[in-house]
């Protein structure tokens, strides 16, 4: 049942052309240290999800500096100056979705809903290849779900179930993408004991996440 | 009678590891609970993942029930959630299996379990069971009060799943349901494959080697 | 900012005809206190929206003896023979929805979702007067959202902005209720000061909430 | 030029009664913040209700951040939430309001504001913002640093929204975007109608009425 395992564990789990979700909002709440086994991995052809791609330096931009990642979907990426470069130069194919629709499309992927309507974007760039679709004469864009073969997780409590709690606006798209990914990965700042958590605390039920990376 | 559930119960428990987490409906699949090992880990659709058994007399809490209103113990591990993360863990596939009775389920997987003509009852989760869980496991006695197959060619009440069912279990036999159709697994010591197919309303595939029941379970 | 109301502004909410959602799961989770000044209101003519019909007794039960029900969207009806002969007389117009369908169409009416695709109840009853959506060569069920006049919600706590924590599966659908009522009212076992919920084990933000029903 | 900008902040302030929950977008409506009744209460994006000023030095908190990566201070009757529950409060309608910047923004009550030519940032959370808030009030300053308006008869640049704009509040005017068209609401004081349509390219609805900006603010 307990699901912690470690580092070299982990590492071995990133491939070559992988889709690999990430936690965190604007360098906030991201699994840094999952990043890091990433990096070190040298896995290559990646598509990323996460709601933004990051500083250059810190967390999700590290894959941008790295070359690794060369299909990004997110939200944002004004605070990243080198994803601009690399998508001027064709290193990385990016898809911009608003960042609600990018939400529910994780949610989607998680939770084995099809697509959703939405009415975000009506009426401009995202429209672009969409489907529409309208209901009671109300026009909605069709929005499809979103997977990934690993998803990366910060938490601030684990414990050996999966069972995690966040804390403050570092929960974010965390508990979203603990849903979504085939195998998930967490990194929590604290291992706590099974049944130290009070079922109505947690946040992320255990059934969600396969592997809890060890702390030193 | 009884043990006859009994055993189907100790049959389907050995489906499953510890770290799986798997759905059981009301009635038989119930049963299940009392054999699984150490690990497998219990979904109730109100919105629960790690309970046990019925607490001690005086130790009940309103708080804690089951999908059908029963007190349930909470287990070391245990997280509570709202129907609709109970339900993304259902559609999405992250339940390794439920088991569910039946009315009549066929070769095809079909499953019919939650209108009968004349009684009014609903659904509940089971449609959302049967479309989510990994594996679909249907427990049932082989044959109605009646004597007559409850495993049919084609199910004529009206369908909680097409097409879903992945095992079938009862105290005659193991099923797999193929695309080729229902392939005898395991069958009870003592049993003729005549016997079994006589019992049965849609066709059996009888493979080179079968497990007996007495040794599966 | 206060919410807290007394039982007859809550009374006084209630009106013939409107959609009623109510949270709770097999008498266990319901607002009672709030279905007892639902019931005292005499409110006919009402489409009720709960995962059940309860028993006849109890909980939303009550609503089919006292005949103020008209339509009921719900998935499950067993515990309670006395709708059984309402719908068989006329009395009560059922639609019966798998309960996870329940859930993310009341969800979706809370989101600002559109309509979901779910694969729930193919080649079943349930894809009557339904529109299929293939996306990918897979197709799927559109589900509608839904909403209510006046969603009813039972807590463990709130605080006088609406925070609410719920207590094990007396949670159920009580959190989805509540962001899909135009006027959310509270029941909670315990109204707490503000301030003393921590942010992280709130379960449902005050926002979705509208009043707070006073403890004697 | 902060007084501009300060003046535009307090007219906002002025739009919010004590239960509604706002969010307000960065840069220009940050500053509504200093000047909001008791009881209105911030949402920001990445998953709180109930923020207040920047914390002071020491007192910074990774874990309590905003959109755009600055501390926060957590008022009594915070909640947090994740990224989900945050884009379907937007999305559902439960914000009073949402206060944006512009780039442009015209007559039809079309915004654009998350996409220069040349530069890559992306859209965040503005498009969801301004299709599901009650209320989409814009604030800019009435020209942009060339002295061209940014109120136009239609927007140039990639929209972030198509007719969703509700309320345009810049140092010169309050405008309501109506079916006719932009309705001014108030007007800076001295300030002459000639003045404030030669100062913007989209044509001005001057009702009856017109209150004065220094009453409103």
């Amino acid at each position: 049942m307990d699901k912690v395992i470690a580092k070299e564990a982990v590492g071995a789990l990133f491939k070559d052309g992988q889709t690999v979700m990430i936690g965190g909002f604007a360098n906030h709440g991201n699994p840094k240290r999952l990043i890091d086994v990433l990096v070190e991995s040298g896995a290559r052809g990646l598509t990323v999800i996460s709601n933004d791609s990051g500083d250059p330096d810190y967390t999700t931009g590290r894959l941008v500096r790295s070359g690794q990642a060369t299909r990004w979907i997110c939200s944002h990426v004004g605070m990243n100056p080198e994803m601009g470069k690399a998508v001027a130069e064709g290193r990385i194919d990016l898809e911009l979705n608003p960042q609600g629709t990018l939400a529910e499309r994780i949610r989607s992927g998680g939770a084995g809903v099809g697509g959703v309507l939405l009415r975000t974007g009506l009426g401009t760039v995202i429209e672009e290849g969409k489907r529409k679709i309208e209901v009671d004469g109300v026009e909605y864009l069709l929005e499809t779900p979103l997977r990934a073969d690993i998803a990366l997780v910060h938490a601030r409590k684990a414990d050996g179930c999966g069972n995690l709690v966040y804390r403050g606006t570092s929960r974010n798209f965390n508990p979203l993408v603990a849903m979504a990914g085939r195998i998930v990965v967490v990194e929590a700042e604290e291992i706590v004991p099974i049944g130290s958590l009070d079922p109505d605390e947690i946040h992320t039920p255990g059934i969600f996440v396969h592997m809890i990376l060890a702390n030193d | 009678m009884s043990d006859t559930k009994e055993t189907i119960a100790r049959i389907v428990a050995r489906f499953f590891k510890p770290g799986d987490v798997v759905n059981l409906g009301i009635g038989l699949p119930t049963l299940v609970a009392n054999y699984i090992e150490d690990g497998v880990r219990l979904h109730t659709e109100n919105g629960l993942i790690g309970y046990g058994q019925t607490p001690p007399a005086g130790q009940e809490d309103d708080d804690f029930t089951g999908a059908g209103a029963q007190y349930i113990s909470v287990l070391p591990g245990a997280a509570s959630f709202d129907s609709g993360t109970s339900f993304a863990i259902v559609r999405g596939g992250h339940l390794a299996a439920t088991v569910l009775g039946a009315l009549e389920v066929d070769e095809l997987g079909n499953l019919a379990n939650w209108s009968l003509p004349g009684k009014l009852v609903g659904m509940g989760g089971a449609m959302d069971l049967v479309t989510g869980a990994k594996r679909v496991v249907v427990v049932t006695e082989h044959c109605n009060k009646k004597g007559e197959p409850k495993i049919l060619e084609r199910c004529t009440l009206p369908l909680t799943g097409a097409r879903v069912v992945t095992n079938i279990v009862t105290e005659l036999c193991v099923l797999d349901v193929t695309a080729d159709g229902l392939v005898v697994h395991a069958m009870a010591k003592g049993l003729s494959r005549e016997e079994l197919q006589a019992k049965t309303a849609a066709r059996l595939i009888f493979p080179g080697s079968i497990e007996e029941i007495a040794e599966t379970a």
